[in-house]
């Protein structure tokens, strides 16, 4: 199960990472890296599952004294959390970026923003 | 510092020798290469009549202070070659200033009267003269070459730079000059000989009907008098030098007389067999035949 | 025999402009100042010929002009076909040297000038210039008819005529031309006449040296120089 | 002490507090900005003073109150307190800076930037892997925003496509966070064991962090998309991006790996390719921002090098990374808002710097702070690292940093040279002053962090040296009038040598007479200089005082921070010279290039150990010292102008000005002189696969001789002449010096002497000549002996006594010459030195024919003598040639029984009648009297004859009939030795210059076809990122298995 999680979360990544290297269209990239991000996410949650034990809410169910025993890594869990809000701050000043370059030059093909070079 | 009197009348009565002699022997030179011609030649006071024909010279120009003190530095040269360099070996007197300096003293001074020479006469605006000294120059520096190898040479083979020392190692038998103990460097330094005195297939510094006799174009009257006299002076005092280094040097008056005369006549008879060279030709002569000579001399010793 | 034309050259209307390189001229000196150069006054010593007096003493000066006689340096130069007549003293055949005859090829250290036959105009301002160049004592020879009174160019247009109107001629030695023998002839007359102390052309050129001039430039229009060329 | 957790709560809080402000109220806005990060530095500035006084200890903070791994915890110790107070204070300068920008921007982008600062000292405080990817993650938000404070529009697209690449960074971070914690078991960067170099498991999720941080640093050539920030951003923000920003990142790769010294290796490798490449690419750089955008990633790159030595560092890691770190941040961030104070964009624009005299100084500072010059951090650093690299057998470092390290001082100085010497622009609005504080502010820091540094180091302080000291007060002193400050510089020079006259030894003394007595007696020409003369004595007295350092110098620290010091002065003051700019940079070029390998030879032979005195040179191991003494050698050789490395000095020498052409010909020059002796005094005997080196000095001073003089007899301008003479002459003492016997020795030292005097006064004869002419080319001059003949009497005596004629001092030279090669063991180069005595007589005649003699040109008919200061020092070394020709005695003799106590064999007999050596003998006194009589006997008889001989003028010459036609075409001068170069001239083919100009051109053009890397299209920058991680994966597994 976590296997085919990681696996499908990689799958993810490079799916993004393939989009976001052969997509032109500024928001077609910016949607790539959106689908990225969520496989990291996805392979982050997959590192803390483990198999057979229980979501790392310590109430009555999970005693204090046995929670190491008994729940999954929360870590990944709370890592996953940060990611996605920073995720979703990047996303949006891409998006701002993409709205403000469009405004400006009228296109979203990335390949014509290329100005500054050499 | 007490003058020495003596030293200075002997040095004097040398300058007279030196002079006369040398008055009447490239009178003679001139007058055997007009027999070898075929012509009568020049009367042998020939010289001192042109000398004092100059001097009688009425009106003179002066183009400034260093073409006037030019002749002045070129006859000091000579003057000073001749008595800094001994003589007459064997004899305190007849060594004249040699105690101020040895070999390399006059090994430099040499350049002395060439200096003051192409001084004066780059003064006087000639474009000629500056034509002629570069010539000079050019082929001068590498002309003396073969002659710095060879004493080099000889230096290093009697382990002293002191012309008397020199001399005295080479007495007691034709066999014991420089000539025979060392021919690789006696052909060096006469390389330099030949390519210094002024004489064909080296005499395109002065180049007569091209750049009308070069340097001294514009010298004439009591200027040229002074030049003469080192021109018969300065080749003598040179030929002292190679008559010191390489062929035993000379023990009185009358073997000086024939030995100098000898040597001198190397150079004569190179130049009446060859046409002139150009500057660079010479250059390239010198780097190709007298330099590789003198190589040969410094690796032999 | 007809007579010299008595108008050569003595056409006064044409101007001739002086020359270019010898008009007064203004130039920026390198701080910036304006100067005038005047090339004749600035470039060209403008001292007239001095006359000179002969030695005090009568046998240093007889001893002097033996000397003079002795050591005759010819100035290498050619003016016409006469300069052909000159080689031949040199080679064995006439040997001039043993008479203390010698050639010089700057007018520095000559002391004779050979005008060696016919004078253009042109080459006439050349001989002056030279002449005036040499340091007195300083003889001239005149070489051939056409010095004399133009020979057969006696009604050139350009050809002077007597030699010793611009220039004090010591000797002239007729022929058309002159063998090299009479050449030699004529030396040995020049040498009587210096050792006898009576060749004093460059004492009677600066005496006379305003009548020189004005001959000089009668005919030659183009005066492009000081008027004595030291 | 205050809590570093408030340097982050401060900045959030600050930030989040901005919203409250209306958005109308900037100017409170703004001041809140400006307190927060003020606050914020001073937190870090007494953290950082604390540590400094050994006041604190290493704190750690428990964020949560759990220790870790439960909670986040930061720490604060030494390295993290400066830090934090570089990037607080770099946020705070460029707040202000940046002020109208962020006024426009309003509140939001003053936050914005509060939360970038936060960030900053968040990455380097943090402990936390995670918490320091979410700082990352911050920093590139912020940075999004704040590349929008730029009014280039073309910011916009930078932006984005910094953005694309960060997501690509920040996804491998993650993963490799995520990994690093699986394997771990722990997010605590103290909590990663030390990790083996492997790219599988726990070490392929380490690489991944690693190499996400590594690209966090710009590593080259995937950084493409830094540079388009660094282009196009507002220059405040850069400076941020450039000095801060990198700096904490590379904190923090410094973190990671410091847990696992397996991996340095990699950062090594990363560093040292980004620094060369960087710097390679900069080559073709012109646009100010994108160029200095290259520096800084080179500098980062050289910093990850450091960083990937650490286990060889050791104790002195800290200093050697914070000095290297320190001279980049402040120097980058200075030139970032200097950046700003330019109008326009190319690298020649920043003329308009002159302006105002003291951002030249802030300029020259900054590149000398990069460059690792003193007294700046980086020096010290750099000599650290050069020495403990070098002990620790990692040679093949030392010289590719070097190697970088000189193509950045390559194009920083040719930068340099643009600013001061190009066109300024008209019209110039004048300079912001609030801008113009903040670099006049980081200009203080610089010098001040010099100072620091030069007293942490074990060292000495290099700004403790009074010689330095004095040369710096100048700096103060530039608004007083020349001429006083030349009377102060005079006493100066005089002073210091009285006050150090009794410890010099005969060899110092002589060295100590030419340096400080002769440069106090060319000092007198500057008397001509009237006005300000801004910029000539603070160069002038530093040159001199490192000269005057050098030749006390008893450890190579001292030695070598002497020699940067003479040649960075001696590089502003070459530059000074109007048309010295490329000239002035081939020098520094070659200067630096013979500085490092000197830095390199000395690392070498010390071996670790530290101070390392100059004798010890003597004691260096068998096996290294061949290395060190080619090292050495060739260092000292840039100086001495050595065939093959000799190709700066004409322009150098004859392009300066003319008191400047004598300062670095006649004592300049002897500085790489100083060093060859030392060198052979204890290490002459060294062989080299059984050859003796010294063997291979002899040839190359003899073939410098030969090819020197050569060069120079085809010279058409006066002063290059002269300096191609230098080449000459320094050849001919190096192979004197070379000779290694009695004689040998003192000959170089006549020639130190003598090259000093002649060489002096002949360049400023021709530069007084220049004075009156304007012009250098000999044929345009002529006649002018009559008109300048104080100036012709100089030349004159120079010639008589450079060429060796008796009776002046020269031949005395020459008469040593001759003895000492009589003993020689080497014949062959003897024959290049017999022929170029002669040569050295063309060259002169030439020189002084052309413009003395011949004919005077129209337009110097009214020269004037040149200029009177210019000629006292000529008639002073006039005076002092005719002496020393006759009494040589007088400082020779003390020198020659110096001497025997390294050859008591061969030494001279000085007696009353002359001197006496094994071979021969030589009395001046005789030798003169002699001539002299002679001389005059001939000129009275001449006087007598002639006495009324008629002055004639320039045209009365016997031209063949004619007459001259004007005097340029009758003055005989140009192509004067044409025969010779019918017969000699392929010796003079400029194979050297082609040979180095091909090095700077294959470098150059491959900066130029490689740049084309850099397509400018965000994708490819990912793309390359992306490559970047698999070419290091790849050769990294091929590599272990």
């Amino acid at each position: 199960m976590a296997e085919i999680a990681m696996m499908s979360g990689f799958a993810l990544i490079l799916l993004g990472i393939f989009g976001a290297l052969t997509n032109r269209n500024l928001l077609r990239m910016i949607v790539a890296f959106s689908i990225a991000s969520t496989g990291v996410n996805v392979v982050l949650v997959s590192i803390g599952y483990l198999p057979g034990r229980t979501a790392p809410i310590l109430d009555a169910a999970v005693p204090l004294e046995s929670a190491a025993a008994q729940i999954v890594d929360p870590v990944p869990q709370a890592l996953v959390l940060t990611a996605i809000v920073i995720g979703l701050g990047v996303t949006a000043l891409m998006l701002a970026y993409a709205y403000s370059l469009f405004r400006h030059r009228k296109s979203l093909d990335i390949s014509d923003f290329t100005e500054l070079k050499w | 510092m007490s003058i020495d009197w003596p030293r200075i009348g002997y040095a004097a009565l040398t300058l007279f020798i030196v002079i006369n002699y040398g008055m009447i022997m490239t009178a003679l030179v001139r007058k055997i290469g007009a027999r070898v011609s075929g012509r009568y030649g020049i009367r042998i006071y020939q010289n001192y009549i042109d000398l004092v024909k100059n001097i009688a010279l009425r009106s003179k120009i002066t183009h400034g202070v260093m073409y006037y003190l030019g002749p002045v530095f070129r006859l000091t040269g000579g003057v000073g070659l001749l008595l800094f360099v001994p003589t007459i070996y064997g004899s305190a007197m007849w060594s004249n200033f040699s105690f101020a300096g040895d070999l390399v003293l006059a090994l430099y001074f040499v350049f002395f009267g060439t200096l003051g020479m192409a001084l004066g006469a780059a003064e006087s605006g000639h474009p000629y003269s500056a034509i002629g000294i570069t010539r000079g120059l050019s082929q001068v520096t590498v002309a003396e070459l073969p002659l710095a190898l060879a004493v080099f040479a000889i230096s290093l083979q009697y382990q002293t730079l002191n012309i008397t020392d020199i001399v005295a190692a080479q007495q007691g038998g034709i066999f014991n000059w420089t000539l025979f103990t060392n021919p690789v460097a006696t052909l060096a330094a006469l390389f330099a000989f030949v390519g210094t005195m002024m004489r064909s297939p080296f005499d395109v510094v002065i180049a007569p009907q091209e750049i009308p006799i070069g340097p001294p174009t514009e010298y004439h009257s009591s200027y040229l008098a002074l030049m003469q006299t080192n021109r018969v002076l300065f080749p003598i005092a040179k030929t002292v030098i190679y008559m010191n280094l390489f062929f035993g040097g000379a023990t009185n008056w009358f073997e000086f007389a024939i030995k100098v005369f000898a040597i001198y006549m190397i150079s004569v008879l190179v130049g009446v067999v060859h046409p002139r060279f150009r500057v660079e030709q010479s250059i390239t002569f010198f780097l190709k035949w007298g330099l590789p000579v003198g190589v040969l001399a410094i690796l032999l010793v | 025999m007809k007579h010299m034309d008595p108008n050569f050259r003595k056409d006064t209307k044409t101007e001739f402009p002086q020359r270019e390189e010898l008009k007064p001229r203004k130039v920026t000196t390198p701080d910036g100042q304006v100067i005038d150069i005047e090339p004749l006054q600035d470039y060209f010593c403008q001292e007239p010929p001095k006359v000179h007096q002969k030695s005090y003493f009568k046998i240093v000066e007889d001893f002097y002009n033996w000397c003079r006689a002795e050591s005759l340096w010819i100035l290498a130069f050619g003016t016409g076909c006469g300069a052909i007549e000159m080689r031949p003293l040199m080679t064995p055949r006439f040997d001039a040297y043993r008479y203390g005859i010698q050639w010089r090829a700057t007018p520095r250290q000559a002391n004779l000038l050979m005008i060696s036959g016919y004078l253009s105009v042109k080459t006439l301002k050349r001989a002056i210039r030279t002449y005036e160049q040499m340091q007195g004592p300083k003889y001239v020879v005149g070489l051939g008819s056409c010095t004399i009174n133009g020979g057969m160019y006696w009604d050139s247009y350009n050809t002077i005529k007597k030699l010793e109107e611009y220039l004090p001629v010591d000797l002239y030695i007729a022929g058309c031309m002159p063998r090299p023998e009479a050449l030699l002839a004529g030396f040995m007359e020049l040498k009587k006449k210096i050792k006898a102390g009576n060749a004093e052309g460059a004492n009677k050129y600066a005496e006379k040296f305003d009548w020189y001039k004005a001959n000089q430039k009668a005919v030659i229009k183009d005066w492009d120089m000081p008027d004595y060329n030291w | 002490m205050v809590s570093p957790i408030l340097i982050i709560a401060i900045g959030l809080g600050a930030a989040f507090l901005l919203g409250f402000v209306n958005e109308d109220r900037k100017g409170i806005a703004f001041a809140l900005t400006l307190a927060a990060l003020a606050a914020m530095s001073l937190i870090a500035l007494g953290w950082t003073l604390a540590f400094a006084a050994g006041n604190a200890q290493t704190a750690d903070i428990l964020t949560a109150g759990f220790p870790p791994p439960f909670a986040i915890n930061l720490r604060m110790g030494p390295a993290e307190a400066a830090l934090s107070l570089l990037v607080a204070a770099t946020g705070f300068l460029s707040a202000i800076y940046m002020r109208d920008a962020l006024y426009r921007h309003g509140r939001r982008a003053m936050a914005v930037l509060l939360v970038a600062i936060m960030a900053l000292t968040g990455i380097v405080m943090t402990r936390d892997i995670f918490n320091l990817f979410v700082f990352f993650e911050l920093i590139v938000i912020a940075t999004g925003g704040l590349v929008l404070l730029s009014e280039d529009r073309r910011a916009l697209a930078a932006g984005f496509k910094y953005l694309v690449v960060a997501q690509v960074i920040s996804i491998m971070l993650l993963i490799g966070i995520a990994f690093v914690y699986h394997a771990m078991g722990s997010l605590n960067i103290d909590d990663i064991g030390p990790v083996a170099l492997g790219f599988s498991g726990a070490g392929l999720a380490l690489f991944l962090v690693l190499v996400a941080l590594f690209l966090e640093l710009k590593p080259f050539p995937a950084n493409g998309w830094a540079l388009d920030i660094y282009e196009s951003a507002h220059p405040g923000f850069s400076a941020i991006f450039s000095a801060a920003s990198g700096s904490a990142a590379l904190f923090a790769a410094d973190k990671v790996l410091a847990t696992s010294p397996a991996w340095l290796p990699l950062a090594t490798a990363i560093g040292i390719i980004t620094f060369i490449g960087a710097n390679i690419l900069a080559l073709r750089q012109n646009n100010d921002r994108r160029l200095l955008g290259y520096s800084s990633v080179a500098q980062i790159g050289l910093l990850l090098t450091i960083v990937g030595q650490r286990d060889l560092l050791g104790d002195s890691y800290l200093f050697i990374a914070g000095g290297v770190l320190v001279a980049h941040a402040i120097a980058k961030a200075g030139l970032f808002w200097m950046s700003g104070l330019v109008g326009h964009r190319d690298l020649k624009d920043w003329a308009v710097l002159r302006a105002n005299p003291v951002l030249i100084f802030a300029f020259a500072t900054f590149v000398a702070m990069l460059v690792g010059l003193p007294p700046f951090p980086g020096f010290y650093a750099k000599w650290d690292l050069a020495h403990i690299l070098m002990a620790g057998d990692r040679a093949w470092l030392v010289a590719l940093i070097l190697i970088g390290a000189l193509i950045e001082a390559g194009y920083l100085f040719r930068w340099f040279g643009f600013a001061t010497k190009r066109e300024a622009p008209e019209g110039f609005p004048g300079f912001s002053v609030n801008k113009m504080g903040i670099v006049f502010v980081t200009l203080l820091a610089g010098w001040t962090s010099g100072w620091i540094w030069g007293d942490l180091s074990a060292n000495p302080n290099v700004l403790s040296m009074v010689p330095v000291l004095f040369a710096l007060a100048f700096l103060v002193l530039e608004p007083l009038p020349a001429r006083i400050k030349n009377l102060i510089a005079i006493a100066g020079l005089v002073g210091w040598f009285v006050f150090r006259y009794p410890a010099y030894d005969p060899l110092q003394l002589v060295f100590a007479i030419i340096i400080l007595v002769g440069g106090a007696v060319i000092f007198l020409a500057s008397f001509n200089w009237q006005g300000r003369r801004l910029g000539f004595y603070p160069p002038a007295m530093l040159m001199y005082a490192g000269l005057a350092m050098l030749i006390e110098a008893e450890t190579s620290f001292t030695f070598f921070a002497s020699w940067e010091i003479l040649t960075l002065g001696s590089y502003f003051l070459i530059l000074r010279g109007k048309m010295s700019e490329p000239h002035a940079l081939s020098y520094i070029a070659f200067s630096l290039g013979g500085a490092f390998a000197i830095l390199a030879g000395f690392a070498l032979a010390a071996n670790g150990t530290q101070p390392f005195e100059m004798a010890a040179l003597a004691d260096v191991a068998q096996t290294a010292a061949p290395y060190v003494f080619i090292l050495l050698a060739v260092g000292f050789m840039t100086k001495t102008a050595s065939i093959g490395l000799h190709i700066w000095l004409p322009g150098a020498h004859a392009e300066a000005e003319t008191d400047v052409s004598p300062m670095v010909s006649g004592i300049l020059l002897k500085a790489g002189l100083f060093g060859l002796w030392v060198l052979l005094m204890h290490m002459g005997q060294t062989q080299f696969y059984g050859i003796n080196l010294t063997y291979f000095l002899v040839w190359i001073g003899a073939i410098s001789a030969f090819l020197g003089g050569l060069m120079a007899i085809f010279q058409e301008d006066a002063k290059r002449l002269l300096a191609y003479s230098s080449i000459s002459q320094m050849g001919y003492a190096l192979f004197s010096l070379a000779l290694m016997n009695h004689l040998g020795w003192l000959l170089a030292l006549m020639f130190v002497i003598n090259h000093y005097v002649y060489k002096s006064m002949l360049f400023l004869a021709v530069g007084g000549v220049y004075a009156r002419t304007h012009t250098k080319l000999m044929y345009k001059m002529g006649g002018l002996i009559t008109l300048m003949p104080f100036s012709f009497v100089s030349v004159l005596i120079g010639i008589i006594a450079m060429s060796g004629v008796p009776p002046l001092s020269g031949f005395g030279g020459r008469w040593v010459f001759y003895n000492a090669i009589m003993t020689a063991d080497m014949r062959l180069p003897i024959i290049l030195i017999f022929l170029s005595g002669p040569i050295g007589f063309l060259y002169l005649f030439r020189l002084i024919h052309s413009i003395f003699l011949g004919q005077l040109k129209d337009e110097h008919r009214k020269l004037k003598e040149a200029p009177f200061w210019l000629l006292v020092p000529q008639m002073i070394f006039v005076l002092f040639l005719l002496a020393f020709a006759v009494v040589p005695g007088l400082i020779l003799r003390r020198v020659d029984a110096y001497i025997s106590t390294f050859f008591p064999e061969g030494g001279l007999e000085w007696t009353s009648g002359g001197i006496i050596s094994e071979f021969g003998y030589w009395n001046p006194v005789a030798i003169m009297l002699v001539i002299g009589v002679i001389f005059v006997s001939v000129f009275l008889l001449l006087l007598w004859m002639n006495h009324d001989a008629q002055k004639v003028k320039q045209f009365n010459i016997g031209f063949a009939g004619e007459r001259p036609y004007r005097p340029e075409t009758t003055h005989f001068a140009w192509n004067f030795f044409a025969p010779y170069r019918k017969a000699m001239g392929f010796l003079v083919l400029p194979v050297v210059t082609t040979f180095w100009n091909a090095v700077t051109d294959v470098l150059h053009e491959t900066a130029d076809f490689a740049r084309k890397f850099y397509t400018g299209n965000g994708q490819t920058y990912a793309l390359q990122a992306l490559g970047f991680v698999v070419v290091l994966f790849l050769i990294g597994s091929g590599g272990t298995p």
